[in-house]
């Protein structure tokens, strides 16, 4: 397998916690632009998968390439956040304290030394481009509120927004629908469909209903490493895949 | 987002007339203690001056503090190690201004150097002959320290409790430094016996004055650095790392030296508020390091209302002022009402008083504006809302509960 | 052990009493009536070297009397007396006889002053009369004495005494208190050899103490020979110097985590940054106190039981107080952890002012009982009684903590109510009470470990102040929550700063102690046995 | 209470600097009475010692009331707080000086409080007396030393170590609490003994944290230095609180007063009350008094002390002697004068003579020190010392010790023509060594 044309390379990844394999010889390649669903039951080791991506976590062997030939176990996570790779936690994480504007602006391209911040003003181009994202994400009228007041759905939402103004080449999303109502969810996923046209991502998520409208290839992990690897269909009707998620 | 404004506004008011209020007293105290005579109504006596000189030194410790913990979660409790650091660097040149007009009249060492048979000076004492340079490690070694210590702790990501023993452990180990006689500090005992400051007589009323004065106007000017910094997006960056540090680097910031800078800004205004404090206390030893007046600040902090500007400052002011009027007044059972007072203000005031008063105000405004909301209808600038059912309808005020607080233990 | 001994010599004098009257008593007592007359120390060191010089067994009743100054002249008459202290008065015994004869006003007496010197000298002169003593302990005190203060004169005795001697260890000792003596006397030369080795055999202190002194004064053979002795002392004593700073190291360890494991409780368990806790560690010391008050007035043949008595009682004490600020203040802020931290701060200055309101601000008398008190050897090693005892104590406490935690369903229940509140309390598990119940525990821990530092640290109010900066140091550096932690915590920073103690000076070993805590803190942030894992963190 | 109150009012508005607008007047000083300010710690780690001070004041000046108070005007006591924290001595002291408007102070027990105050006594010109031991190397015009200087102490204590009666000690351990008081009577004692003839390997100085309590090490420190075959005895300034634990480890660790005594100049029967003293019988201290002294003028001042606290404990020490004896010269000296103007006072102070408590009068020399008889005693197993050694007669207080190379040539005299604390009689100036 080359990694010249993938975004994202990992080679039989380990890594275990106090003796307990989390990731266990986990090898998966997405390719630039490409969208990729991952299910798995829990513990089947998706954030620790992407701990390790994003260089929280340190595999204890196997190859991380982002871009074909960044090797993301050499970098930290501002590093790798800087590289391109952007991402959306579980439990929406965003700055309670700030406003939705203010959380944006925070996430916003841009240098990331302490000084410029410190004498930082907005300039015109930065508000469009908040005015812009503050559009997709469907905030325009919050905008003033403070993050902390927004529901549950809102907060995925802007942490979304937050993803979009970091402008990664590679989105990490770790259940995005968790906790919507069924029309937030179509809206999301079509909101993802979007960010992947020009972007690479890759979708956590335990929802069929979304993983089906995503429409994308889908790698299902079992114990911390493949268990299959396919269209939805296709991983659907995999016995293992059954057994593992109806249990035996 | 009306409410955003008003609270923005409201705060850029306090801030303004904090300092207003700093800068009027600055000017009007001295002059009421100079140039009234002692038989007036409005004279004040030398030696409240002096006291509430030593007051401000504090409650510019207590914004030092308040800028780490209150704004970056950063809970010290070590700061009064850069207090006393900035004050022994202060009292070093004090000390070098008695020149022979110590007891043994030695020109080059201070009275205890000559009595614990010194020969000469040590090197460290060199250059404190000279203000500027005095002036300049009263900022370089706190700030160094703090520099250095939250470099390693930082990059190592400890955090929370594990932060606040080490920084404890820090001010710990210093105490027992300076405690010792062979470090060339006085020991004990400390430096004391301090005759003048830049060729004025640090007991003249004038002096004291000017010191009081000096306190006054470099509070104002903290309050309007801390006001900056925290309102700039550097400022918004340091409490978006206090509500969710790891959401920071995944967005690419070095939470590390976020919280670097501010921890280093913070022990410089602790060690310029340890240097003004020294001349008009008179005395600098090393019970100043001791923990347990690190965490008296933290209560000053606390009292006031921590993440505000204000509240360290009045609660600084509030917990020395009751503190001189107990041990006066109640001698033996100040302990009681001082611990009390902390037991009811975790209690009862757990954002502070002047966190207290916000929340209360801040209720009553977004009550008035909702209502002003309503009879206007909806507000033309904003575009409709999307049809988005809540699926999980918040209580507000719910989160403060778990609020955005540093969170130590696991 | 005093009160068999007096039982022991009463029977003996009970017995001379029954023989007929020694003639030469007539004498004893025309001696011990010059301690009337002399003034000044020196006369009366003169009279009791004369009373020594008699030989005479009886004299080791007034001696000893005088020894421990006991000794009283009545003012009327110049008559002089044992006396025995009862309050006010004192009841007056015969110097000889040991027969009581009276009682006398504290006013009308005068006692009979003693210095270092004096009882130095009344100790050399009752370790010759006493080598034939019954109690081999008696014995064994003389031998002791008399090897520490040689004398050519003791030989004499001495050879008498090993030849009756049937006990080899008293034995042994005898023949090192002779070669002692043999190299102070004029003996040949190759009894001094055959001397210094017997005592470069000893190889203690002592012995190097006589060495050196020897080395200082002999010359050629045996000058050699105590330089090659105290060669091959001191070498055997610096391993044993090692041995004895890890040994230190090991009870201070002890001690720290005796400080610091009711803290592994409330801090480290339950989160609470308890700033009460050294309070409530001096809470369990004043407990001891007014325990062994009670016992001293009403029940003194108690005394010996009285920290078995406290420590249940330390115990109570402190738990229901930690009872208290929990529902009373804590459990409001739950959650709040740095909050915890100001309130629990406040309590502390509350509960010392309250002690030193009751008690008063200065140090109060805890006494050691008989069986905490003083040292044994291993090898050159001596190990307090009271260390030792502090160390078994905080074992057992660590390993019932650690059973309470692990194995029973309350500690199954603790655990489980800070591992996930919410999920404990939709299982039925009351958590408040659970809370109440832990942070009783932890203080009441705190409270018997007061039970134990009371006998080696000031019983004042500000007892836990001292403790309390060291227990935080040792959670942390073990690792919060981790109870094993908070025991190789202890003992590491124990045994550290003992090492280094010798080196670098109490101050300054301390001082690295702490810069390698801030250092070690940088390699493992989360404490030496952090938990590893995908860390929930938000 | 109402000047407090008033204060209070002042310090507020002061404090949120709303200054002048509700400014009262000045507190009126009740004209009836004189004030006494009692400047001791409370609260804090000296608490321990000082609080016995604080009431022992509060017995003179209740007494002194008794008897028809001075110049007609009834005695009355203010008390404050310094709480152990040494700025806020100085606070204390100015409040009492400028709020108050006492006459005169009585306080402070550690070096650094009475360093913390000096300025503001000569600052406001008042007087302070000061009632511990110390280390000396000082003699300030408002100040009135009561408590002993080094050679009132130290060295009669080491003396008597060196005589036949004390045991002809030949190997020293000066074991000290790191600061000031152990540094500077270490340094006057090393040199005093070398000046004897002790070789430096014979002299082992250490010294410790305060509050200090682990003691396994030090001890056996002692007990190996003691094995040299030479006669070794322990000098120890070792402080307060750390006493405790250090007897009991020398109690433990077997070592004997008839081996190595211990000679202590902090330890007084408060200290003792802490303590088992069974297996301490015979370790010695050096004060100018103890409660043991039988003479007619201390049994009173006990019995008048255990009716004053209400408890038949309480022992009675060396500074509760000092302050007597201050109290008493104040007094004297204010009657002198005529007023209690400090300046007047001041000047009316030397050369009085006042009874203390071991039989003799106590004179106030003209370097504000005064003259006591030195007193070794020994520990007994009810916690109080028996005096084995007393010197001939008075002692007077040298301020400028003789064994220091740099105090040697100084003198103080506080007397009109020379009015110097520190007058160097080389060079015949006032002002120390000047500048050479």
């Amino acid at each position: 397998m080359s990694k010249s044309n993938t975004i994202l390379y990992l080679d039989g990844v380990s890594v275990s916690f106090d003796g307990f394999r989390a990731i266990n010889n986990l090898s998966l390649v997405l390719d630039k632009g490409e969208m990729r669903a991952i299910i798995g039951p829990n513990g089947a080791g998706k954030t620790t998968m992407m701990d390790i991506v994003t260089g929280k976590t340190r595999p204890d062997e196997g190859e991380v390439f982002f871009d074909g030939q960044v090797d993301l176990t050499r970098h930290d996570e501002a590093e790798i956040a800087m590289m391109g790779i952007g991402r959306k936690f579980q439990k929406p994480t965003v700055f309670e304290s700030h406003s939705v504007e203010d959380n944006l602006m925070l996430a916003l391209k841009g240098p990331r030394s302490i000084f410029p911040a410190l004498f930082h003003r907005r300039s015109a181009a930065e508000a469009r481009q908040i005015d812009d994202i503050l559009g997709v994400i469907r905030l325009g009228d919050k905008r003033h509120d403070l993050a902390a007041n927004l529901s549950h759905g809102q907060k995925q939402w802007l942490e979304i927004g937050m993803l979009l103004a970091q402008d990664p080449k590679l989105l990490l999303v770790d259940e995005p629908v968790a906790g919507m109502t069924d029309a937030e969810t179509e809206e999301t996923a079509r909101l993802l469909k979007d960010i992947a046209r020009d972007h690479s991502v890759i979708v956590v998520e335990h929802d069929m209903h979304f993983v089906r409208e995503l429409g994308v290839k889908v790698t299902c992990l079992h114990e911390g490493s493949v268990l299959s690897e396919g269209s939805l269909d296709f991983v659907s009707a995999d016995e293992r895949v059954v057994e593992v998620y109806l249990g035996r | 987002m009306i409410t955003g404004h008003f609270f923005a506004a409201g705060a850029d008011r306090r801030i303004a007339i904090t300092i207003f209020i700093l800068l009027a007293a600055a000017i009007i105290v001295p002059l009421l203690n100079l140039a009234v005579s002692p038989t007036s109504a409005f004279y004040i006596p030398s030696y409240i001056v002096a006291l509430t000189g030593k007051y401000l030194c504090y409650a510019l410790l207590a914004l030092a503090l308040d800028l780490v913990w209150g704004y970056c979660g950063i809970l010290s409790l070590g700061h009064g190690a850069f207090f006393a650091l900035g004050g022994y660097a202060m009292g070093m040149y004090l000390m070098r201004q008695i020149g022979s007009r110590g007891v043994y009249g030695n020109p080059i060492l201070p009275d205890f150097m000559v009595f614990l048979n010194y020969k000469e000076l040590p090197w460290f004492w060199t250059g404190f002959d000279h203000f500027w340079f005095a002036a300049i490690m009263v900022l370089a070694v706190p700030g160094l320290l703090a520099f250095v210590f939250g470099w390693f702790a930082f990059r190592s990501r400890v955090t929370g409790v594990y932060l606040s023993i080490i920084t404890q452990a820090m001010t710990y180990a210093l105490l027992l430094a300076f405690f010792r006689n062979d470090m060339g500090f006085g020991g004990n005992n400390g430096l004391t016996d301090f005759k003048d400051i830049l060729g004025f007589n640090v007991q003249a009323d004038a002096t004291r004055s000017a010191l009081f004065a000096a306190s006054a106007v470099m509070l104002a000017l903290a309050v309007f650095v801390t006001w900056a910094i925290v309102g700039s997006k550097y400022g918004k960056l340091l409490m978006a790392v206090r509500d969710a540090e790891s959401r920071t680097r995944f967005l690419g910031w070095r939470a590390e030296n976020v919280k670097l800078f501010a921890f280093t800004v913070s022990a410089v205004m602790a060690g310029i508020a340890g240097a003004l404090y020294v001349p008009q206390v008179g005395i600098i030893n090393p019970g100043e390091f001791e923990p347990s007046n690190s965490i008296e600040v933290v209560i000053w902090a606390a009292v006031g209302g921590r993440g505000t500007i204000v509240g360290p400052i009045v609660g600084a002011l509030l917990v020395n002022a009751g503190k001189s009027w107990f041990t006066g007044l109640l001698p033996e059972f100040w302990l009681f009402a001082l611990g009390g007072l902390f037991v009811a203000v975790t209690l009862f005031l757990p954002k502070g008083i002047v966190g207290m008063w916000d929340s209360w105000r801040g209720n009553a405004k977004a009550m008035r504006a909702a209502a002003i909301a309503e009879e206007a209808g909806a507000d033309p600038d904003v575009p409709p809302p999307p049809k988005i059912v809540r699926s999980a309808a918040t209580t507000p005020g719910a989160w403060s509960a778990s609020g955005p607080e540093p969170q130590p233990a696991e | 052990m005093i009160l068999l001994r007096a039982l022991g010599l009463m029977l003996v004098f009970l017995m001379a009493s029954l023989l007929p009257s020694n003639a030469a008593e007539a004498d004893l007592r025309a001696i011990i009536a010059k301690f009337a007359t002399g003034t000044g120390f020196s006369a009366i060191e003169a009279v009791v070297r004369e009373l020594a010089a008699t030989g005479d067994p009886l004299v080791e009743r007034p001696l000893a009397a005088l020894a421990e100054g006991n000794l009283y002249i009545r003012k009327a008459d110049s008559m002089v007396f044992v006396g025995n202290e009862a309050g006010d008065s004192v009841s007056l015994l015969d110097p000889l006889s040991g027969e009581k004869t009276g009682d006398a006003a504290k006013t009308d007496i005068t006692k009979i002053k003693v210095n270092n010197t004096l009882r130095r000298v009344i100790r050399d002169a009752l370790g010759t009369l006493t080598l034939r003593a019954k109690d081999p302990s008696v014995r064994i005190a003389a031998a002791d004495t008399m090897f520490k203060t040689p004398d050519a004169a003791n030989i004499e005795p001495l050879d008498a005494a090993i030849a009756a001697e049937t006990d080899a260890k008293v034995k042994a000792l005898f023949e090192q208190a002779r070669a002692a003596s043999v190299l102070v006397s004029d003996k040949p030369e190759a009894d001094k050899l055959a001397a210094v080795a017997l005592i470069g055999a000893r190889g203690d202190r002592d012995a190097l103490s006589l060495l050196t002194a020897v080395e200082a004064n002999a010359q050629g053979a045996v000058k050699d020979a105590a330089t090659a002795a105290i060669a091959s002392i001191n070498s055997s004593l610096a391993l044993w110097d090692a041995g004895q700073n890890i040994w230190y190291g090991i009870s201070l360890g002890s001690v720290l985590l005796l400080a610091a494991i009711g803290l592994a409780i409330t801090f480290g368990v339950m989160g609470v940054i308890n700033m009460a806790h050294g309070e409530m560690v001096m809470l369990g010391a004043y407990t001891t106190f007014v325990v062994q008050q009670v016992i001293r007035t009403s029940f003194p043949g108690l005394f010996d039981w009285s920290l078995v008595i406290a420590l249940p009682l330390a115990f109570l004490v402190a738990a229901s107080v930690g009872l208290i600020i929990e529902r009373g203040v804590i459990r409001f802020l739950y959650g709040r952890p740095l909050e915890t931290l100001l309130a629990t701060w406040g309590v502390s200055l509350v509960l010392q002012q309250a002690v030193r309101s009751i008690f008063g601000p200065t140090n109060q008398e805890v006494g050691n009982p008989s069986w905490m008190s003083g040292s044994f050897d291993v090898g050159q090693l001596a190990v307090t009684w009271n260390r030792l005892w502090i160390l078994v104590f905080a074992l057992t406490v660590f390993g019932v903590l650690l059973y309470v935690m692990k194995r029973t369903p309350w500690g199954l229940q603790m655990r489980a109510v800070t591992a996930n509140r919410r999920m404990a309390a939709s299982m039925g598990i009351r958590t408040p009470w659970v809370d109440a119940l832990t942070f009783a525990l932890g203080s009441g821990i705190a409270g018997i470990a007061g039970v134990a530092l009371s006998q080696i640290d000031n019983v004042s109010p500000n007892l836990g102040r001292g403790y309390i900066i060291d227990s935080f140091m040792v959670v942390v550096f073990g690792g919060v929550g981790n109870l094993w932690g908070t025991l190789v915590g202890a003992f590491s920073l124990g045994i550290v700063n003992k090492v280094l103690e010798p080196y670098a000076g109490a101050v300054l070993g301390k001082i690295v102690v702490l810069v390698l805590i801030i250092l070690f803190i940088q390699k493992r942030p989360r404490g030496l046995f952090a938990l590893k894992g995908r860390a929930v963190e938000a | 209470m109402r000047g407090n109150f008033s204060t209070i009012t002042k310090m507020f508005s002061a404090g949120v600097v709303a200054a002048g607008l509700s400014m009262s007047s000045p507190a009126k000083a009740a004209e009836d009475t004189i004030k006494v300010g009692i400047l001791h710690s409370l609260s804090g780690t000296m608490a321990i010692s000082e609080t016995t001070l604080k009431d022992a004041m509060l017995m003179l000046i209740e007494e002194q009331n008794a008897k028809g108070g001075l110049l007609g005007k009834k005695l009355e006591a203010v008390v404050v707080d310094p709480a152990s924290n040494w700025p806020l001595f100085a606070e204390k002291a100015r409040e009492l000086i400028s709020k108050d408007k006492v006459a005169a102070v009585f306080g402070c027990w550690t070096s650094v409080s009475r360093k913390s105050v000096l300025p503001v006594f000569s600052e406001l010109d008042n007087i302070l007396f000061y009632p511990v031991q110390y280390e000396g190397e000082e003699s300030e015009r408002n100040v009135f030393y009561t408590g002993a200087a080094p050679n009132q102490q130290a060295i009669p204590a080491v003396d008597y170590l060196m005589s036949e009666d004390g045991g002809s000690v030949k190997r020293w351990v000066l074991e000290g609490t790191d600061y000031v008081y152990p540094r500077t009577t270490n340094k006057i004692l090393e040199a005093y003994l070398k000046a004897k003839g002790v070789a430096a390997e014979d002299i082992m100085v250490n010294y410790t944290p305060f509050g200090f309590s682990d003691w396994q090490t030090e001890v056996s420190a002692i007990k190996k230095f003691g094995s040299a075959g030479k006669k070794t005895a322990v000098v120890s300034t070792v402080n307060g609180d750390a006493n405790v634990p250090f007897y009991k480890e020398l109690g433990n660790q077997g070592i004997k007063a008839e081996d190595i005594p211990v000679m202590a100049f902090s330890v007084g029967e408060e200290e003792l009350a802490g303590l088992d003293t069974a297996p301490l019988v015979g370790h010695l201290a050096a004060w100018n008094y103890f409660e043991s002294v039988d003479t007619p003028e201390n049994k009173k001042f006990i019995a008048d002390w255990h009716k004053f606290i209400k408890n038949d404990k309480r022992t009675t020490n060396d500074p509760m002697e000092a302050h007597y004896i201050g109290f008493n010269m104040w007094v004297k000296a204010v009657e002198k004068a005529g007023t209690t103007d400090p300046d007047k006072v001041i000047d009316a102070m030397v050369g009085v003579s006042v009874p203390n408590l071991t039989g003799g009068y106590s004179t106030m020399m003209p370097n504000h020190h005064i003259t006591k008889p030195v007193l070794i005693g020994e520990i007994q197993a009810d916690g109080q010392f028996e005096t084995v050694s007393q010197t001939p007669g008075l002692v007077m207080g040298d301020e400028w010790s003789d064994y220091l190379p740099d105090s040697k040539d100084l003198i103080s005299d506080w007397r009109a023509p020379l009015s110097c604390g520190n007058f160097n009689v080389a060079t015949g100036k006032c002002g120390g060594k000047g500048t050479n």
